[in-house]
């Protein structure tokens, strides 16, 4: 799967674009992100606040309890600010 | 006709509403979103997220075309570094009657902060600080959910 | 800058906007009223009451400044002889946040609708006829007294 | 005094404008309609129906009880089409 990360996600994380084998235990947004803190560093920062990130698959809003596919695209980004 | 930009450059207003122009065209509502020339304000950097950009927005108005027969809409959105004054966005919409034009409009604003995949960066005294989500914007886009 | 003209020539919304400009605008919300294409419409003819208009507009734009900052407004109606297609009418207010830029505008047009004095007559198959004033036009306009 | 008639106002009546010293029997707008009525013709068709018409004094708009001096300037008009 790709996973992304935009604004201040991909700052703390120190990327903005990976490339993931779809673990074993990872069957939600929420798995996801639970394997990504156990990571540490910039990923535990970054995840720290749920309430302050938002989630795309596939390019579509979706929430955290959202099923995962070995194929998908992930984006992790803050709430958004344009216009 | 539906246009749908993402761009760096510039745009020019009269030109877009003269190509939006239809057969039966009484009312054209614009909006334009600019960066306001503040104090200490420097630049304004708008980071998105181009596989999903249009895609949402053209979900965006797909929506407002549910809820009012709309002659033709334009959107463009600039990103990269924008200096105090310049355009930001521009939202114009081409209607028969002027009350479908003016909500149309404004929902489009409304839909685009808080569904586009856009973020600002402002830069303050060499400073950069990503600019936070506004309440007001959610509040905003709720009220045409029961609409 | 309150700006008000009412003209028989054309205007550039472009130029219009960009002389509307202000220190803090954030927001810029324009509605342009045109003459529809309508299969038998052959000309529209607006008259006016010149020494009561631009002092008629000028009153409803002290009204709109009452209720929201204003940091700009241009209103621009023409008179004469029109075209399908054509111009009629610009409204474009400029503000710093978006909502008070959108109410402003539609307010600015409700009121013009129902209060400027300016006359239509249509012209179709050869016969010209005064149009009438809509109830939804004063309907729309009554929307802000108890705003 | 001077009135000023609008579109078709101005088109039954035959003239957009006029002067009139201020009739004694003239002490409000309504007293002038009725004024205006008894001259006949275009202008009995004009101001058939009140509900039709709309009136300013001094570039005002206002009601038909609006009390009227010699000096005024009294439009007679539709109700607006513009915009």
């Amino acid at each position: 799967m790709t996973l992304l990360y935009f604004a201040w996600l991909r700052q703390k994380i120190g990327r903005g674009e990976e490339q993931l084998s779809l673990p074993a235990e990872v069957k939600t947004v929420s798995d996801l992100v639970l394997f990504l803190k156990k990571r540490g560093g910039g990923f535990e920062d970054a995840f720290a606040d749920l309430r302050r990130i938002r989630v795309a698959v596939n390019q579509d809003h979706c929430g955290f309890d959202a099923p995962l596919r070995d194929t998908d695209e992930v984006a992790f980004f803050p709430p958004v600010t344009g216009g | 006709m539906i246009t749908i930009r993402i761009q760096s450059e510039d745009f020019d207003i009269a030109a877009e509403i003269a190509k939006l122009d239809a057969e039966n065209t009484g009312a054209v509502a614009t909006f334009t979103g600019k960066v306001r020339r503040e104090g200490d304000l420097t630049t304004l950097t708008l980071e998105h997220y181009p596989q999903m950009t249009e895609r949402e927005i053209a979900r965006i108005v797909e929506e407002a075309q549910t809820r009012w027969p709309l002659l033709g809409v334009t959107i463009l959105h600039r990103v990269g570094r924008l200096m105090p004054g310049e355009n930001i966005v521009l939202v114009a919409v081409a209607t028969s009657h002027r009350s479908a034009a003016f909500q149309a409009c404004e929902f489009l604003m409304d839909y685009l902060k808080t569904k586009a995949p856009f973020w600002k960066q402002e830069e303050r005294n060499g400073t950069a600080q990503w600019v936070e989500a506004k309440y007001s914007d959610d509040k905003a886009a709720e009220r045409w959910r029961n609409k």
